[in-house]
């Protein structure tokens, strides 16, 4: 990762410096060797703060939002994963194609400080991954630790080195944290709930909301310049929730929106201070999307239209769909 | 105050298309053909109109189930709105029933303007069913029901 | 434990009379249940007005506290709760009001014995005539009185009669009208405010109580600048949006200061000390 | 000094809750741990250094409802919702929550008083919890706090084996005479043995990265300064404007005031709270003043070093308890900004 980082500086000073972009945007070291946080950088010169390692997990591509609205060139670097988000922001429209320059950035998995604190690792200085295995720095000394466990819950359902959208690509691919198993399978097991289990399970979670509205704000589907639930004449426009009802809606609403849209990037559920399981909303979208209109991947490419802006003359009646998944 | 008499009436909110399914609830008046009183017909200019809040919303402010009715497909007055429908709430039902709680409250028909009885018929069938069901009390808002 | 008078907990009263002034102003005058007043004042404090349904909004009071039986609001329509006010209000409409809030001009202090220039543009207007009137009630401990009032047409003129009628026949006090665009029938001055102002040749002898859109309160400022007068002559009151009325809330403040508790009333020179933020 | 051995710990809590509604620091089923009602079957977890939110909302709930209107035709009557008046007891409150309690005294307190958290504030008692394990992300000695004596009735340590039980309030005496016998003395080794623990607490504060930042006091002095300063562009700009940080803050305390239609003719007004990081916080009919991010973002820092500390004898509204920088999505936080204040030219 050193390596990826020093190719960043250099690719970003001297896109600043030779004018083809206005801005970059990276990651910058924050108070701890763990919460790197994006940054935009305007000065070729700056360019030395930029940081790469395994903690750089926020997708910089919704920051486009607000360089393209400002007729900003920006160059970005983005993981694999973050390139399904740039494709959908230009599906939806909302960043001009020639105002981002996308440059694919290596990446073998981010990891989890919280994880890496309840694994038992005590006074952390610092942390780096080797191959399979991570080796955590402490007061006490060194412990290595297996990497696939302290591996964000996003990191572990990757979806592979291929970056979808890229002008360039810095240095060469890294091998991807491999997902073996069903990615659906934690939607299944609540499907499979009777009826009660499901609405107890779904009362627990989403009343743990507090309405930070962090997940719509990080999400590269939610860009609404003006969100329903923001709207002060919007009868379900709730800042503070009452009952769960609110959330509910809230919740069920917001996956419903960016149905067909959402990339499946996880930044929702990882930025949530709640501790959502919000994943598991998007995720059934997705898998019923597969099932009853066929296979999709938002973000895999920027034309493909949407399932939902989409139809067949031959799609299944709503309640055969639905009765025939239940398995009647 | 439903309940007060004792006798359980569901409230049941039907959202019909302008132009097959709400002429289909004319049809079903002028052929005298007999639906439920506590269904309260909102007419949207088409089945894909119908906003999924629309249906949380219903259900939030005390229904007890909601019917979307629109054209049959490939008859939409606007040649292709019902075919928008029928995709999202094939989402929309199927997230509610991974929710656990409402799947089996909503339903979506296809009514023609020519078929009077048949709406009539899709309404008492759906109102029974209802009333088998009892009261909704999960997507209910507190609030309201205080 | 509760003391049951929480400040957030409105009284209500009762709409006796809606005056149309304009085509987007109306005048609503609030009474106790039983008559008189639902709580006492001082010129340029607000009180909270609510909508069951729709919320509570900020307003200033436009009559004056010598007015003992009842209190008077004037409401521009411009957005969902004043269009409830508008629209769907009667006479005999029960009201929650709750109030005063607020810092007022310093009418028992240090405007007394002064002259006064009043300049208000459009809706602006409501919060000065409240004061005016309290001084036209104590005429005696004020000096000369001038309003220069500015609106986009003869037609927006809030409460006319009153401005062409009563107050110009008060000893030692002037009226000055101005609209923005010339209009048949209309034989007075056409411009705006700050023109007019140094048209009309105002000497700095005065102290000025300044009210309009944020931006005719900016030029004529700058145009008081040119004619001599000092900041803290000159008295202007702020609207922001405000909530609670009681500096709790948080969405008020211009740097330290809380519209809703520390002003709405400041003065040019506290403004300047101000970040700029309103 | 009381103690208490941690067998009987289960005996303490059914005590208090005898007493009052007991809230204390749980575990959920997802491993985080809250301030949460005592059952018997709750996970009871003292040893967390700190809880996913703080117990602010005892006094502030998020939501909670003022009165309910009645209208039938132009009549309108009105009915005020009083707060619940019984006993609430929150135990395990570090000396950062503690200290948070008395910054929100300052707002809702300060005339003309808030009747509401006044009611609340009166009806609790507070059992503060010495910190043993500080985290890496905890800065509360910048405000003079001492972790080990958090400022509540009554003052708890736990050790390995007991937890140490010291009444500081009227309040908290009163309390430890109701418990009686549950509360043995303790001797004076004991009371050592609990020192001892303190001064490795400090000596760990001591080490932790953030043991010598303290904020720049030449801050609220310069309020035009700071406010004009060219840091907030920077800082600001990959701000999301999510109320995550003021959600979660112990001394975030702003509210709107919104109606609930509950039917025809009912109406509910409800105080919930508002985040100055969301965009129509301080939109009107004419216009918003804090149009843009940078402006939102800097309000609230703006409000938390300058303006708190102008109106309230030089007191942050900051705690140091270190929740931002663990939460905000992008890891801005209020020890970087107060870092970047002090080093910029500007102030």
């Amino acid at each position: 990762m050193r390596k990826i980082e020093k190719l960043m500086r250099e690719k970003a000073a001297e896109l600043l410096a030779d004018g083809a972009v206005d801005r970059v945007l990276a990651w910058r070291r924050g108070e701890f060797f763990y919460d790197n946080a994006p940054a935009f950088f305007a000065d070729a010169k700056e360019c030395e703060q930029i940081v790469y390692d395994e903690f750089c997990p926020a997708n910089l591509c919704k920051y486009l939002l607000q360089t393209s609205s400002k007729g900003l060139k920006a160059a970005v670097f983005l993981k694999p994963c973050d390139t399904y988000g740039v494709n959908q922001l230009l599906k939806d429209n909302r960043i001009k194609r020639e105002l981002v320059h996308a440059v694919g950035t290596p990446c073998s998995g981010m990891l989890d400080i919280k994880k890496i604190k309840t694994a038992g690792a005590k006074g952390i200085i610092k942390v780096e991954a080797a191959g399979d295995e991570v080796i955590v720095t402490t007061a006490l000394g060194e412990i290595k630790l297996p990497k696939a466990e302290l591996l964000l819950d996003k990191c572990r359902m990757c979806k592979g080195n291929e970056y979808k959208i890229a002008d360039e690509e810095l240095g060469e691919k890294l091998p991807t944290p491999v997902f073996v198993g069903d990615k659906f399978a934690a939607v299944k097991a609540i499907e499979a709930m009777p009826p009660e289990e499901k609405f107890a399970f779904w009362q627990q979670e989403l009343s743990k909301c507090i309405r930070c509205n962090a997940c719509r704000d990080i999400c590269p589907a939610c860009t609404c310049e003006q969100c329903i639930f923001d709207h002060p004449e919007s009868p379900v426009a709730g800042k503070a929730y009452a009952d769960p009802v609110e959330e509910q809606f809230f919740h069920i609403i917001r996956a419903y929106h960016v149905a067909g849209r959402c990339v499946g990037c996880g930044e929702c559920a990882r930025v949530c201070p709640q501790g959502v399981k919000l994943g598991l909303l998007n995720m059934k979208f997705m898998k019923d999307i597969n099932t009853f209109f066929g296979p999709y991947q938002a973000g895999a490419d920027a034309v493909t239209p949407a399932p939902q802006v989409d139809y067949k003359q031959n799609d299944y009646e709503v309640s055969i769909a639905v009765a025939g998944k239940r398995g009647k | 105050m439903l309940e007060q008499n004792n006798t359980y009436q569901p409230k049941i909110v039907a959202f019909c298309c302008n132009w097959c399914s709400y002429a289909g609830a004319d049809g079903a008046g002028t052929a005298r053909k007999h639906y439920p009183a506590n269904i309260k017909i909102i007419k949207v200019p088409c089945s894909c109109r119908v906003n999924p809040l629309f249906i949380l919303r219903a259900f939030a402010r005390g229904a007890d189930g909601v019917i979307l009715c629109g054209c049959h497909p490939g008859d939409c007055h606007y040649t292709t709105g019902n075919y928008f429908t029928r995709r999202r709430m094939t989402l929309l039902l199927s997230m509610l029933d991974y929710l656990g709680v409402a799947g089996d409250r909503f339903r979506v028909e296809w009514v023609s303007a020519a078929e009077g009885a048949r709406f009539a018929e899709v309404m008492n069938n759906f109102a029974a069913h209802i009333a088998a069901l009892g009261k909704n009390v999960k997507l209910r808002d507190l609030r309201c029901a205080k | 434990m509760c003391n049951c008078h929480d400040t957030l907990i409105p009284q209500i009263g009762v709409i006796t009379d809606i005056c149309e002034e304009t085509a987007d102003v109306k005048t609503f005058r609030v009474e106790a249940l039983n008559g008189g007043k639902l709580f006492e004042h001082m010129p340029g404090q607000c009180a909270v007005l609510s909508v069951p349904g729709k919320g509570e909004a900020i307003f200033s009071i436009t009559s004056s506290p010598t007015n003992k039986k009842y209190m008077e609001f004037s409401i521009k329509r411009c957005g969902s709760i004043t269009d409830f006010l508008h629209f769907d209000v009667e006479v005999g409409q029960e009201i929650a009001v709750r109030g005063p809030y607020g810092n007022h001009f310093p009418v028992e202090n240090k405007l007394q014995g002064k002259n006064l220039l009043f300049i208000a543009g459009g809706i602006g207007l409501a919060p000065l005539r409240s004061v005016l009137n309290y001084m036209l009630d104590k005429r005696g401990d004020y000096g000369s009185i001038d309003l220069v009032y500015g609106a986009r047409s003869k037609e927006d003129f809030v409460r006319y009669e009153e401005l062409t009628e009563i107050w110009p026949k008060q000893p030692d006090t002037r009226v000055h009208l101005t609209i923005d665009r010339p209009q048949e029938g209309w034989s007075g001055n056409v411009g705006f405010v700050p023109a007019f102002l140094k048209a009309l040749q105002f000497t700095p002898d005065k102290t000025v109580l300044l009210c309009g859109p944020p931006i005719m309160i900016k030029l004529c400022l700058a145009a008081l600048m040119e004619m001599g007068f000092a900041k803290n002559q000159v008295y202007t009151t702020l609207e922001l949006r405000m909530k609670c009325g009681v500096g709790k809330c948080g969405r008020c403040n211009i740097g330290k200061k809380y519209v809703c508790k520390d002003g709405p009333v400041f003065t040019c020179d506290e403004l300047d000390e101000m970040p700029d933020e309103y | 000094m009381y103690k208490i051995s941690k067998e009987n710990l289960p005996k303490l809590y059914t005590a208090l809750a005898q007493q009052g509604r007991l809230l204390l620091p749980c575990q959920n089923k997802d491993g985080k741990t809250d301030f949460a009602d005592y059952t018997v079957t709750a996970k009871v977890n003292l040893a967390a250094t700190l809880t996913a939110r703080s117990a602010k909302d005892v006094f502030f709930p998020q939501v909670e409802n003022l009165l309910k209107f009645s209208a039938q035709g132009k009549k309108l009557s009105l009915e005020q919702i009083l707060p619940s008046s019984e006993t609430v007891i929150v135990m395990g409150v570090r000396a950062c929550d503690a200290r948070s309690f008395k910054i929100l005294d300052r707002v809702f307190l300060k005339e003309p008083v808030d009747s509401y958290y006044q009611a609340r504030r009166e009806n609790t008692l507070l059992i503060g919890l010495g910190c043993t394990a500080p985290e890496e992300t905890c800065f509360c000695h910048a405000f003079g706090i001492d972790a080990d004596k958090p400022e509540t009735d009554v003052q708890t340590w736990l050790t390995e084996d007991s937890l140490y039980w010291l009444p500081v309030t009227k309040k908290g005496e009163a309390l430890s005479e109701k418990l009686g016998a549950l509360l043995e003395l303790a001797d004076e080794t004991e009371q050592k043995k609990v020192e001892e623990q303190a001064a490795v607490t400090k000596k760990i504060l001591n080490l932790l990265p953030l043991h010598d930042f303290k904020i720049n006091d030449k801050l609220p002095a310069n309020e035009l300064k700071v406010f004009n300063s060219k840091v907030w562009e920077k800082l600001s700009s990959s701000c999301l404007s999510c109320c995550t940080c003021t959600y979660i803050c112990p001394t975030c305390h702003c509210y709107d005031i919104r109606d609930y239609q509950a039917g025809e003719g009912k109406t509910e007004r409800f105080r919930c709270w508002d985040s100055c990081m969301a965009g129509d916080f301080t939109k009107m009919a004419h216009g918003n003043p804090r149009k843009t991010r940078l402006e939102r973002f800097r309000q609230r820092y703006m409000h938390k070093l300058v303006y708190f500390p102008e109106n309230n004898d030089g007191v942050y509204a900051c705690v140091g308890c270190g929740r931002c920088l663990q939460k905000c999505p992008v890891n801005l936080n209020i020890v970087k900004v107060a870092k970047a204040l002090e080093v910029s030219e500007d102030v």
